[in-house]
């Protein structure tokens, strides 16, 4: 499962093929196979309110245990058995107690990476981060020493250094391609950020490669910024932020929206590469691993703690970009099955109005239970909500709050 | 020891209606008697009950063991033990069909989901919360289109093709209902895709129990031949509907009273005689 | 002299409003049944001849809430939130929040200027949150829609009504009648449960005073009352609250004339 | 007949919680409040700040509350934060939270972002039990112990930690002591004695409640009048339960609760600090590895190439069954409020371990208000049924 690069540049260097779960549970949503997987999984007793892409994922092992083979209906030629479960402890519960849980089917040991999820104040502290940063490089070598005897191979460090340059490589370009997004008509919309950022997150090519498709890319987006087009076929009439995951299985939604003059310009944090951290002095790979991760979760804590924001990692970083991207408005989608993807929404909502007059519209859904998710419901709420945007553009302008 | 000829009454006071039945000495049916638990109906559970009685040609005297069930089985003063719907269905169920593994009542504002094994409950699921799903949804649909309930689902199954509904509120089912009507959909497809919607709601519900055949339709809303179709369908395989589905928590329930009564009897125990007052029954204790 | 006429189409009641000048001539409903289209055309013959006019003296139309495809008149239509935002801001220009109880979901608008749309939030579908709970406590009280407010604000002993459906809700109010609880005492519960919601709903988007109150909710004192104490606020009834939207569809007709 | 003098004390303390908070306040004393299990009491109660645990109230609606928290998250938090935002917790001089659940942490956030508290701390506790994860974890009781010395305004020696180690030790005996009096059949006090009583303790500062505790022991040692002899012993697990009516409607059934696995229960008070040359190594093992709850993931064995479904099971549950054999119990309710992930996953699992025993379980999900009691009656008196089918 996704670990933002802590563990997936360890298992390339040592030649381990990954394949995600949530990018599959994305994948069956978007197939409409999920249905029957979640029911699976409900049918063996996991309460219908928990993590989609965890229900999705049970219910598709649970039948491909009883077949004994990959399912024939499953998507794109469907998930294969693992030999090894790499779960991780970054920003939720379910997904440790969900890979847990597959153990009820599957008989692959299974190996837990935490990141550190400290407070602004407790994470500015005296020592704290280089204590946080110490216990993640710990782990990552608790991590290569089991590998290691699980494969009978020795890691190649000199490999693992270039990976982890590589990684870092890649989504420094991601990170650049997206900065252009803050132009004018925005030359990208969220749709388009979704189908490519699972090249980042779920890392299954060489982060070589990808370094180089996400540099096409941004030349693409430069040429464009430079060319002043935009994304949408109609005049970019908004601009807005999407929160959080979507609703894979009716990203139609969007066209619709598009059509209004809607332009989602930036969206879910937590899909987000990293902001570029300069760590050519780290000779340790592990370290820099650690660090960047790390990084990437707390990099906005000192500011978030001169604007007294103590959420300074799913709440704060959505102040900046709401500005920097200059939205008018935010579309919240609070998921019935993911709670950290949700649990944030109504304090964001709240600061962004309270800080930047920036309004937001919270249509409920999930991302991969479709029976959650009324897109006609939601799209009737559209035009009131423009009104509100052209209301909170005025008061900003009052305010000189510039946007 | 079934020598012993003794009356025995099953009482299931469903929140939506009152069924009593009454078995003779050899387990028999001897009389089965509804009546609708209303506002002010539900007080009246004695009427029901005194009607069967009158069918029977008996007195509550006579009636050796009484055994209330269903939503307001809690305080029922004429019977003389309680037990759950949930018992007492599969109780009845697997009487009705001793190959039963699975069956699925629907009633007026409840429905659930019973696992049966060797003739006992091992296990269930049932709605709570919220009342989607359920006989509700077509009380308030026969009362919106002024049709009556039994012919719902004949009209339904005329339709060539469906209507997806999208609420899942009971209530407002009907609105969306209204609102379809008003776009000139034709009724008969409406009704199908209201009866889809119960169908799958409920086996929905019921995949928790991991469903396995014989699958039983019970409760007063396995008489709309058109959710037993539904049904049938979302499952992929057939369902059994007893004769009188209405009856078989009723069943159920004297059906138990029976077996108690003729253990006290083979145990030499006297019957469990305590003071029976034909009186108003109530829902729920005030706690 | 231009006349505007607003419709709005509600999934009880369909309501509608000619206004003169920018003020209300004179409004009408009727209940919208099984046919939203038949009663719209209703609604406007029969309002046009309260008005004493004809189709050709009204310079513009706007219809609002549910769509109803193929009406024969020619007409736009606007969003329901945005109407009753309009029309609330010409009724009580003070007004800053508007709580809107409809038949099928309730509604929590914040104001910006001149009546715009400053903020909103719609409750999820579920009948336990909207006007449908009345009607369905009144009809089992068996009493008529207009007497639950002034009985209800009779009750000493509201019952404690901590339902979260309205179907269950229904059979817990039979319990109480069989119990022989007072139908004040049932009905002043049922409001405090409907103001509990409608005061969750209310604290999403913040309760920014004055309040006012819109939609058929808005005809039922007792309602009034418990919002008013959970709310600790005093709110602003229009003598017509359920025409509001109708209102401000008409107002937004004249509007979009102008430009 | 004995007055249940300790007995009726405990209960006007479960009835109103912050009444003795109020006037150790007016003695000078500072109150700290706590969430969930993982603030490690022992550090508080040395520096003599008084722990008071924050609950929620399910007899109240949540109304401010979800202006800032969505409603999909677990409704006892949501219920805490919504007494917190109705000023029901203004009387705490400070809030500390840890990183229990994923609804937790977010709810420390947003707490000290709304409320302001006078002090605040977030200990983020880490969630594997290895070596490494142990070492962290006493770094972080480090640095909550360097603000509570701030907030106390006086440094913390290991002496007086060692002595409030032993004090919440002695605690914890007298409350498996008190477990101990629910073993005999009938159990000589109910499920929802116990509960009260435990809140009661979770309100006091540790001295107080053991003398408290102590006294409740006595006199359910010489009563005659506890709770009747019913056919079902049940034990139960999940979620935490703060509010007594849940139990009051097992208990009202046929069936005496005997047993417990919950947050204001067993959980919280079952293992001891183990005496350590430095107190902070045995109070960061026994919050992180000895404290059983589901947010804590622990396995068999991590570094063993394949897995053993039942060898982990036995090694995650292995406890309830202990618990089964010495409180003879014939059924587990498994219960987990709506929305608590770190239950509700765990649930299958459960199921499993339990079914290998042969213990029949029921699973009951709820939504903490009164309201959901009525029906999940229902399915508790069917399930009594299932267990005594030999009954009928
Ligand atoms: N003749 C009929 N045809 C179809 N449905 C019926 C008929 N009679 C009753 N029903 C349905 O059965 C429901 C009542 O079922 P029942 O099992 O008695 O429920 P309960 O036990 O909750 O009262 C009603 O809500 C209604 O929808
Ligand atoms: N006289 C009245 N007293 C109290 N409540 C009323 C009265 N008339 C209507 N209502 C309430 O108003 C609701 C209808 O409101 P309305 O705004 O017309 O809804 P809609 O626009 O969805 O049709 C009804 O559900 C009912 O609760
Ligand atoms: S963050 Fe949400 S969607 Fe992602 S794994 Fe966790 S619970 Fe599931
Ligand atoms: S959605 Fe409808 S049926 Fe469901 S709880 Fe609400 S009122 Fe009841
Ligand atoms: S009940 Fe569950 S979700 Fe709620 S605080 Fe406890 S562990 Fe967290």
């Amino acid at each position: 499962m996704v670990n933002w690069w802590q563990g997936d540049p360890i298992l390339k260097a040592m030649d381990v093929a990954t394949v995600y779960p949530e990018d599959y549970g994305a994948v069956c949503a978007a197939f409409g196979a999920a249905q029957a997987y979640l029911e699976g999984a409900e049918a063996d007793g996991f309460p219908a309110h928990m993590c989609g892409y965890a229900r999705n994922c049970l219910g598709y092992t649970a039948r491909m245990i009883e077949l004994g083979e990959i399912p024939p209906e499953a998507p794109m030629g469907g998930m294969p058995q693992p030999s090894l479960l790499l779960a991780s402890g970054a920003l939720c519960d379910a997904r440790y107690k969900w890979f847990q849980a597959l153990g009820r089917y599957l008989d692959a040991p299974l190996w837990v990476l935490e990141l550190p999820h400290p407070g602004v104040k407790e994470g500015l502290m005296e020592g704290a981060g280089e204590g946080n940063i110490y216990f993640i490089a710990q782990q990552l070598r608790e991590f290569i020493s089991f590998l290691e005897k699980l494969l009978g191979r020795r890691m190649d460090w000199g490999r693992l250094d270039e990976t982890v340059d590589s990684t870092m490589e890649m989504n420094r370009w991601w990170h650049r391609a997206n900065e252009l997004r803050r132009a004018r008509p925005c030359p990208m919309h969220s749709r388009d950020f979704w189908s490519s950022m699972p090249a980042s997150l779920y890392m299954a090519n060489d982060p070589g490669e990808t370094a180089g498709l996400y540099r096409q890319m941004y030349d693409e987006i430069k040429s464009r910024v430079d060319n002043k087009i935009g994304a949408l076929k109609a005049p970019e009439r908004y601009r807005l932020a999407f929160l959080e995951l979507p609703p894979w299985h009716s990203l139609d939604f969007f066209n619709q929206l598009a059509e209004r003059g809607w332009n989602f310009v930036i969206e879910s944090w937590a899909y987000h590469p990293p902001r570029p951290l300069d760590l050519d002095r780290v000779s340790d790979p592990l370290e820099r691993l650690a660090r960047y991760s790390y990084h990437w979760l707390t990099g906005y804590y000192p500011k978030a703690n001169q604007a007294e924001e103590w959420w300074g990692y799913f709440a704060y970083p959505y102040l900046e970009y709401v500005r920097d991207y200059q939205c008018d408005g935010v579309v919240l989608h609070p998921l019935l099955s993911c709670r950290t993807a949700t649990n944030h929404l109504m304090m964001v909502r709240d600061r962004l109005m309270k800080k930047l007059k920036v309004p937001s519209l919270v249509i409920e859904g999930d991302i991969v239970d479709l029976k959650l998710f009324d897109p006609a419901r939601a799209l009737s709420q559209a035009e009131a909500f423009e009104e509100t945007m052209d209301h909170y553009k005025k008061l900003r302008k009052e305010a000189g709050l510039g946007w | 020891m079934n020598k012993v000829k003794i009356f025995t009454a099953g009482i299931d006071l469903g929140s939506t209606m009152t069924k009593v039945l009454i078995l003779d000495g050899e387990g028999k049916s001897r009389a089965q008697v509804t009546g609708a638990t209303g506002a002010e109906h539900r007080r009246l559970a004695n009427k029901v009950m005194a009607q069967a009685l009158g069918q029977a040609g008996l007195s509550l005297e006579e009636i050796g063991y009484i055994v209330a069930t269903g939503y307001g089985r809690v305080n029922v003063p004429f019977a003389d033990c309680q037990v759950t719907e949930l018992t007492c269905h599969a109780r009845g169920v697997s009487h009705l069909f001793p190959s039963a593994r699975t069956a699925i009542d629907i009633g007026g504002q409840d429905a659930k989901g019973l696992k049966i094994r060797d003739g006992k409950l091992v296990d269930f699921v049932m709605n709570d919360r919220c009342a989607a799903g359920t006989g509700r949804f077509l009380e308030v649909t026969a009362e919106t289109l002024g049709l009556r309930l039994e012919e719902l689902g004949e009209l339904s199954l005329k339709a060539a093709s469906k209507v997806e509904i999208g609420s899942t509120c009971t209530i407002f089912a009907q609105a969306e209902m209204v609102a379809l009507l008003s776009q000139g959909r034709p009724l008969a497809e409406i009704l199908a895709g209201l009866h889809q919607a119960i169908a799958s709601r409920v086996v929905k519900m019921v995949t928790g129990l991991k469903i396995e055949a014989d699958v039983v339709f019970t409760g007063g809303v396995a008489q709309n031949a058109a959710v037993v179709q539904a049904i049938k369908e979302k499952l992929g395989h057939d369902v059994l509907v007893p004769d009188e589905p209405l009856f078989t928590g009723a069943l159920g329930a004297a059906l138990l009273a029976r077996e108690i009564a003729l253990k006290c009897l083979a145990n030499g125990k006297t019957i469990p005689d305590k003071e029976r007052r034909l009186e108003e029954a109530r829902l729920y204790e005030d706690y | 002299m231009a006349y505007f006429m607003g419709i709005d189409i509600g999934s009880a009641t369909s309501k509608g409003v000619i206004t003169q000048e920018g003020q209300p001539l004179v409004g009408h409903y009727l209940p919208s049944q099984a046919n939203y289209r038949a009663a719209v055309i209703k609604l406007r013959e029969e309002l046009l001849a309260k008005a004493g006019l004809s189709p050709q003296d009204i310079a513009k139309t706007v219809t609002t809430g549910h769509s109803v495809a193929g009406l024969p008149f020619k007409h736009e239509r606007i969003a329901d939130i945005r109407c009753c935002a309009r029309g609330i801001n010409r009724l009580f220009p003070q007004a800053r929040t508007i709580i809107d109880i409809q038949a099928m979901s309730s509604r929590v608008i914040r104001l910006g200027q001149d009546g715009q749309v400053g903020n909103f939030i719609v409750s999820e579908p579920c009948a336990a949150g909207s006007g449908r709970f009345l009607e369905i406590m009144a009809h089992i009280l068996r009493i008529d829609i207009k007497e639950i407010g002034p009985l209800s604000l009779r009750s000493q002993r509201p019952v404690h009504f901590t339902t979260s459906c309205a179907v269950f809700g229904e059979s817990e109010a039979i319990s109480r009648v069989a119990q022989g609880t007072p139908k004040e005492d049932i009905l002043a519960g049922v409001h405090r449960a409907l103001a509990d919601k409608l005061c969750a709903l209310t604290s999403r988007v913040g309760l920014e005073e004055p309040c006012a109150i819109s939609g058929g909710g808005g005809l039922d004192t007792g309602l009034i009352k418990s919002l008013e104490d959970r709310l600790s606020v005093s709110l602003l009834v229009p003598d017509q609250p359920q025409l509001v939207t109708a209102l401000g569809a008409a107002i937004m007709a004249q509007e979009k004339e102008k430009c | 007949m004995a007055q249940d003098r300790g007995m009726d004390r405990a209960k006007a303390i479960y009835q109103d919680r912050s009444q003795r908070a109020g006037e150790l306040k007016a003695q000078g004393k500072q109150v700290i409040g706590y969430l969930c299990a993982y603030p490690v009491l022992e550090m508080m109660t040395a520096l003599d700040l008084v722990p008071f645990r924050i609950l929620g109230d399910m007899t109240e609606p949540i109304s401010r509350a979800d202006a800032c928290l969505p409603t999909v998250v677990c409704p006892f938090i949501r219920s805490a934060l919504d007494l917190a935002l109705k000023d029901r917790y203004q009387f705490l001089d400070g809030v500390v939270m840890a990183h229990s659940c994923d609804v937790a942490e977010k709810t420390a956030h947003i707490w000290h972002s709304y409320l302001r508290p006078p002090y605040f701390h977030f200990i983020d506790t880490p969630h594997t039990t290895g070596d490494s994860a142990v070492k962290q974890h006493k770094r972080l009781l480090k640095d909550f112990q360097k603000t509570l010395e701030q907030l106390a305004g006086r440094q913390l020696s290991q002496e007086r930690l060692k002595e409030a180690v032993k004090a919440h030790n002695q605690q914890r005996a007298l409350v498996r002591e008190l477990y101990g009096l629910r073993k005999p059949d009938p159990p000589l006090i109910s499920g929802v004695e116990s509960l009260e009583v435990m809140v009661s303790l979770m309100s006091l500062p540790v001295d107080e409640g053991s003398r408290l505790l102590k006294q409740v022991i006595t006199e359910v040692r010489q009563r005659n009048s506890g709770p009747p002899k019913k056919p079902a012993r049940l034990l139960i697990w999940g979620s935490i339960i703060d509010n007594s009516s849940l139990i009051q409607m097992i208990e009202g059934l046929s069936a005496n609760l005997v047993m417990d696995d919950t947050c204001v229960g067993s959980r919280f008070y079952w293992p001891d600090v183990a005496a350590t040359e430095d107190p902070l190594d045995g109070l960061a093992h026994r919050y992180l590895v000895a404290l059983k709850c589901p947010r804590t993931f622990r396995q068999a064995d991590p570094n063993k190439a394949s897995k053993d479904y039942q060898a982990d099971l036995e090694y995650r549950f292995g406890y309830l069954m202990e618990y089964a054999k010495e409180w003879r119990v014939n059924g587990v309710i498994l219960q987990s409020l709506r929305y608590c992930d770190i239950h509700g996953y765990e649930v299958p699992q459960v199921k499993d371990y339990l079914n290998s025993l042969g213990l029949p379980a029921i699973y009951l999900e709820y939504d903490y208000s009164q309201a959901a009691l009525a029906p999940l009656r229902t399915r508790v008196q069917a399930f009594l049924e299932i267990i005594g089918q030999g009954n009928f």
